[in-house]
């Protein structure tokens, strides 16, 4: 059996400590979690493993063989894969060319032999339960099928160690479980896997160890049989409690904002629903369900084919962002390094960008005072770690460039938020801090919408929460009713079944 | 006055011609004991007005120079006039510049029509005068648009004066030196009936003949070249070549001479030329006639521009 | 220990930062010492004059490069708007009308195609994801097309009033040249603009990701459309100022300018990449390339040469930006 | 119903992806009904001929904008490349060498030097991640002075042996050009680089997600290189046949060509941002703008509008292929 060993690995980034002195290993015909909170230093490790980084100090062991690894190429070569954690392909390339980017097969002439390709692409995403055109663009498929696509990547490589950093963040339930199941069939192959995630019910579910780093310093390895939740939890952060929503967050009865009739045809239809002051509103469905698209159409940054919003009341047959800024609402995009944030600027700017009038004399000229003022205030009220407010944003690990994100909306008083999975990807404290948020939030009478493809959190967060099913608002759930809502029964709520 | 001080002298493009004329500065300046500063506007009026600033501050007591424009570079050239400093033009007449102390130029819509006089007893003997004659022009209206037009202007009107009539079968502005072997095939194509080919540069001619030969019209065609070049020459010289004649300009005098009358004006001696006027180098015209003479002029430009 | 090694590296940095400024002091000096004229007063406000026309367009090119987009149809747009001026002049005296009315209209004119242009290039750019340096390449072609025409090929001198030959050839006091103070002016006026307000903010927040700033609600079309126009009505203004200075206007003027304005703003320390760059830096670019050509020229430097000189230039100065951007971070 | 509708998308797709071919036929037969001499065998021959020395340099072109990179010093090297040549023939001759070996010698070197360039470029782009607009800006000046720095400033004519000027002058059995085979067997290789082997797919791929490339095992640095020397040694092999054609050299041929080359890639329906483009495009692109050249001078069109018309026919088919891939979508 192969063993992976990190041997004293520490990782100096400038400004950053990413990890300090770790050691540990990771044995074969297991599959191993890797856990801690956001900036832990997970991903820092397993790039190192697969020489995508380079250690300050420290090396890293595969069996009896030291590897001095400066690319990913030598890892590949022995047999180290990673599967990022944001997707590695390229949009304007083929499948079967993104499967086997870099090691085309070759006829014996010298060429690409095409449909040798074609035909082990197929099988791979056989293997996935995934049929679609090997030949279609990259560019022109939805973000799950990218996210499989990567994995049938990883796996064509037929890898000693596998590693997975995040891989189910983007990915359904039904997915989930194929994925899970391809992934054990790895394992019994004796290859050491590797498994990143925040979502603590998976680990359950599918690993065999657990080692958990911590600010990056190494805490420990345990078997996952020793092993409860608020035990893993407690390696994860030591001692934190769990708040619950506070008494005083209740909504009132009156209707802040009307959704009516939204529709675009293909992607979510008929959509109606009111939300009132100071609620906060869930909306869970599974993967594809439409939710990103409605919250885009609801806030106009992407278009709708018709219905109202009514906010304020003002009803808006068309909208925009600038209009729905203007009308007292926010919106905090799903991928927050693509579309949250402005990584080369600072993280002053960064905060300041939606509050922006607010930062002038007269509406126009900025005063400098008032924008550092503004930063400030939410660097404190929401806990932002930073080195200054002049580091780019680039330099903040998630879990910070999250709160960045809602903080420069909160910077400009909105009265509804809608939040797109704000937790993905970061870890529980900072999950329980934007939960935090919202309840502030509502208490000072502000709306909340939540989504989030970990339909348990909204359980514990919401008022109230409609299920989204095929584009459509097909049930709700609050008081009572929500009250005695388990998980599964939320879950079997959305896959209708 | 002193004896010797700084003069500068200003070309504005990048072509063998202006070459010709830098030379004609610096051996007048050499000559004349001065110092001088050569600078090249590249074909930009603002380039040129740079150089004329930078010469004037510099404390030249002249510039020698080859406008980019007749019209444009006076008023700069005023400016710097007006600061004391003495002008002098070459290869232009320039308009409303009463300020030189002198301007030694081809002109050249008299030169288009000596190519046209010189031209037309030619044709007529070739093509007859009772039909129009298919005349093609090659141009460069896009790049400096006064010149180009005097020098076709003078040859048609010349050949209108002799008594021909004439259809311009085609005629097309060039914008570069090396694209045109497709716009005169093309031309060449469009207007297969041509028997007259004018040309406003010798990067034209030298293209013209080839085209023309490898059209397999150089039978049908008489081409018509303006300025001197090594390949125009050469291609004079060869056999059966449908380029009947070009015109020389005769650049390096008037180089040379712009200097000369600028530093005879300096030091305040007999000029050939009074102030505020402009004198014409009469246009040198070189054709198959004369071959002895082509085989001459080749031998000192390959004098001259080996020094 | 540590302190001084944080020392040094901010030392450097701050060396860095002010490279382009401390290297146009050396020329600065080393030309003083090489040929005392070019150190007079005269000639430092020939130098300025001359550097300021293209200056003006640097301006707006930094900021259509802050903005992450570029404008290659500048140069045609100056010598149209000289040429819609001159037109104006030259027919409507014609038909009897007062030059200076003339004028004034023509200047209303030219600045109107010059926003209605840069308006087509946001609107496209905006609405169809096009990248500018095509869109523009493609105007590039129909303004110089446009130019001509409208002139019918001939250029147009004197057709310009005592007024308007005076922002090109008049001095403030006598000594002052005004292009030179119309480029000071729009600089103050960028300055405060890009670093001052909102939408020079926005501005910025487009060129460093346009998507966050579509989403944070910022109007990505209406700054857009700022940039787009306010390069070419730079560039139409500019093309009066050369205009009135030659006294004469014609279509073929300015072909190689924007790439020589993108050079001005490249030097001053404006990433080509978009959401980074300092209009200050323009300022300083536009005087050492001005300082280098007159320098040059005085020392009777061969014209080759000097594109050489010109090519390392960018080039070092390219080469140490990016040293100083590794070593910020 | 459904199937109707899908059936007229697909055929509008169809009709989009090839509509620069359609576009070229409709010219065509517009141009032979307008001018019967259009459509001969030697017109195409010639037209073709011409087309090709650009077409050489827009084969490298279209690879390196696959590449997601540019290069806008191809025209310089056109230029220099014809010099160095020439250069070699007249120095070696004058010092009694004979002329075939100094053109061997004087085409080994162009090649270097191109080669060379290249390499600088690709390696100051992939060590400091710099825009390749900007270091190419910068190497054109470069290239551009130590054309005219190496031959004195005077043009160069007839310093070529006979086999060197059939390049650009001679016919294959009579009748086609060299020129036009040397840029089809190009075109042929080129096509298969691109679409049959690693290096080519790796190309492909730096230009779609440079970082997904170099994870995935992609030699970058490679694939940068092969580009940019690619497009220089292209620009150094125009530079041969266009001196062969004109029978001089001069370095200041070739200005605009960056620019043409561009041009001819994107109406063949490669893309500016990288990642997707098509060989076969950017021959139908060299062959449609030549035929309008052609063909407008034919018709004896004024250049101003042939200006016009190409500016137009850019943007028109920048907005028919946004369009297509919007209906793709
Ligand atoms: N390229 C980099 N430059 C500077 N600092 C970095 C860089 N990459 C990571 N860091 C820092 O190193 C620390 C560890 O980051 P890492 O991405 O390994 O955390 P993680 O455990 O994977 O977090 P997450 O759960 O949010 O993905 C963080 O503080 C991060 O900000
Ligand atoms: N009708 C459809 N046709 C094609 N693709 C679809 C359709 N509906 C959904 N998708 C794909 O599914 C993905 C998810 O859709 P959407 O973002 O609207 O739903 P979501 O519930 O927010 O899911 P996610 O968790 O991905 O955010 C999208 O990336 C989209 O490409
Ligand atoms: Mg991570
Ligand atoms: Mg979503």
């Amino acid at each position: 059996m192969n063993t992976i060993y990190a041997e004293n690995i520490t990782k100096i980034y400038p400004g950053t400590k990413a990890l300090d002195g770790v050691s540990c290993h990771f044995e074969g015909g297991k599959i191993n979690a890797l856990l801690g909170k956001n900036g832990s230093g997970k991903s820092t490790l397993v790039k190192i493993f697969a020489g995508a980084e380079i250690p300050t100090e420290g090396m890293v062991r595969l069996g009896d063989k030291t590897l001095r690894l400066s690319s990913t190429l030598q890892a590949t070569q022995e047999g180290i894969v990673l599967v990022y954690q944001e997707t590695s392909l390229v949009p304007t390339l083929s499948v079967v060319e993104n499967i086997f980017l870099g090691r085309l097969p070759r006829k014996p002439n010298g060429l690409i032999d095409w449909k040798a390709a074609r035909v082990r692409a197929a099988e791979l995403m056989d293997g996935m339960g995934l049929h679609i055109n090997p030949r279609a663009l990259i560019q022109h498929l939805p973000m799950w099928q990218r996210q499989v696509i990567e994995i049938c990547k990883a796996l064509s490589h037929d890898p000693k160690v596998l590693i997975l950093d995040e891989p189910t963040s983007a990915l359904a339930k039904d997915e989930v479980q194929k994925l899970f199941q391809a992934i054990r069939r790895i394992k019994d192959r004796g290859v050491v896997v590797i498994y990143i995630s925040h979502k603590l019910a998976e680990v359950n579910e599918i690993a065999d160890t657990v080692t958990v780093l911590r600010d990056g310093v190494y805490v420990g390895s345990r078997d996952i049989r020793e092993l409860t939740n608020a035990g893993m939890i407690h390696m994860m952060f030591g001692d934190v409690r769990h708040k619950v929503r506070p008494a005083e967050s209740v909504p009132t009865d009156e209707v802040i904002m009307e959704v009516n009739g939204l529709t675009r045809a293909g992607w979510y239809e008929d959509v109606s629903f009111k939300l009132y002051r100071g609620e906060v509103l869930g909306i869970a469905g599974m993967l594809g369900s439409g939710r990103t698209e409605l919250l885009n159409g609801i806030f106009g940054s992407m278009p709708a084919d018709s219905g109202t919003v009514t906010v304020g009341g003002k009803t808006y047959a068309r909208r925009s962002p600038v209009l729905m800024k203007g009308a007292g609402v926010g919106l905090t995009p799903e991928d927050r390094k693509v579309d949250g944030l402005i990584l080369m600027h600072s993280i002053e700017s960064n905060l300041c960008y939606a509050g922006m009038r607010r930062t002038t004399v007269g509406g126009w000229v900025e005063s400098t005072r008032k924008r550092r003022a503004m930063a400030q205030r939410q660097v404190d009220a929401l806990h932002i770690k930073l080195s200054g407010l002049n580091a780019r944003a680039s330099s903040m690990s998630g879990g910070n460039q999250q709160k960045v994100v809602v903080g420069n909306w909160l910077n400009n008083d909105p009265s509804i938020m809608i939040y797109d999975e704000p937790t993905r990807g970061i870890d529980v404290h900072a999950k329980q801090q934007i939960f935090e948020i919202m309840w502030a939030q509502s208490i000072l009478g502000h709306s909340s919408i939540f989504v989030s493809t970990e339909i348990e959190e909204l359980l514990g967060v919401c008022h109230r929460i409609l299920i989204m099913r095929g584009g459509r608002i097909v049930d709700e759930l609050k008081g009572e009713r929500l009250q005695g809502t388990h998980t599964n029964d939320l879950y079997t709520l959305c896959l209708g079944g | 006055a002193e004896d010797t001080f700084k003069v500068a002298g200003i070309v504005f493009k990048d072509e063998f011609t202006m070459k010709m004329v830098q030379q004609g500065y610096q051996d007048a300046a050499k000559d004349l004991g001065v110092e001088i500063l050569i600078g090249n506007s590249m074909g930009d009026i603002a380039n040129e007005q740079q150089l004329i600033n930078g010469y004037v501050d510099m404390g030249v007591k002249g510039i020698a120079i080859t406008p980019y424009s007749e019209e444009a570079s006076s008023p700069m050239l005023r400016e710097a006039y007006d600061r004391g400093v003495q002008i002098a033009v070459a290869n232009i007449k320039l308009k409303n510049a009463d300020f030189i102390c002198g301007g030694f130029t081809s002109q050249d819509r008299l030169n288009g029509q000596k190519l046209g006089e010189f031209m037309a007893p030619v044709l007529e003997e070739r093509f007859g005068k009772e039909n129009p004659l298919k005349i093609a022009i090659i141009d460069f209206d896009a790049a400096i648009p006064e010149q180009s037009k005097a020098r076709y202007g003078g040859f048609l009107d010349a050949l209108t004066a002799y008594g021909f009539t004439y259809d311009i079968v085609a005629q097309q502005s060039s914008t570069s030196k090396q694209d045109n072997v497709p716009i005169i095939e093309a031309m060449l194509t469009g207007a297969p009936d041509c028997n007259v080919f004018y040309n406003t540069s010798a990067a034209f001619t030298a293209i013209a003949v080839q085209v023309v030969k490898t059209m397999g019209l150089d039978k049908q065609i008489c081409v018509v070249g303006y300025d001197m070049g090594e390949q125009v020459a050469g291609q004079l010289l060869e056999e059966g070549t449908p380029l009947y004649c070009t015109l020389e300009q005769d650049m390096y005098t008037m180089g040379y001479k712009a200097v000369e009358q600028l530093v005879k004006t300096i030091r305040g001696e007999e000029t050939e030329c009074k102030p505020g006027e402009t004198v014409y180098l009469a246009g040198i015209i070189h054709s198959v006639q004369d071959l002895p003479e082509v085989q001459s002029w080749l031998d000192r430009f390959y004098a001259l521009s080996s020094k | 220990m540590k302190i001084a090694k944080l020392d040094q590296k901010a030392l450097r940095l701050m060396i860095l930062n002010h490279v382009t400024e401390i290297v146009l002091v050396l020329i600065c000096v080393a030309l003083w010492i090489a040929a005392p004229t070019f150190m007079t007063w005269s000639n430092w406000m020939n130098l300025l004059r001359s550097g300021s026309v293209k200056g003006i367009i640097a301006l707006g090119v930094t900021m259509i490069l802050i903005a992450g987009k570029i404008d290659l149809s500048t140069g045609s747009q100056v010598a149209l708007s000289g040429v819609i001026v001159a037109v104006f002049g030259k027919h409507m005296t014609a038909a009897g009308f007062d030059l200076s009315l003339a004028c004034v209209l023509g200047m209303a004119a030219s600045l109107l195609l010059a926003a209605l242009f840069g308006t087509f290039h946001a609107a496209i750019q905006n609405k169809y994801n096009i990248p500018p340096f095509i869109i523009t390449l493609a105007t590039q072609y129909l303004l110089f097309g446009l130019g001509a025409t409208i002139c019918n090929n001939y250029p147009i001198p004197n057709m310009f009033p005592k007024w308007f030959v005076q922002l090109g050839m008049g001095r403030l006091f006598g000594t002052i040249p005004y292009p030179v103070i119309i480029f000071m002016v729009l600089w103050g006026v960028c300055y405060v603009v890009m670093e001052h307000t909102t939408t020079g903010r926005s501005i910025y927040a487009i060129g460093g990701n346009q998507e966050a700033a579509r989403l944070s609600g910022i109007n990505v079309f209406k700054a857009k459309a700022v940039v787009f126009v306010t390069v070419q009505v730079c560039a139409a203004l500019a093309g009066w100022v050369n205009s009135a200075m030659v006294m004469n206007a014609d279509w073929t003027y300015a072909k190689d300018w924007p790439m020589d304005c993108i050079t001005m703003a490249i030097i001053g320390g404006t990433s080509m990449t978009g959401g980074s760059g300092r209009i200050w830096g323009t300022l300083v670019g536009v005087v050492l390339i001005s300082v280098l050509i007159n320098g040059m020229t005085i020392l009777n430097w061969n014209i080759y040469i000097q594109y050489i000189v010109r090519g390392a230039i960018l080039l070092g100065s390219l080469l140490v930006m990016t040293y100083r951007d590794k070593l910020r971070d």
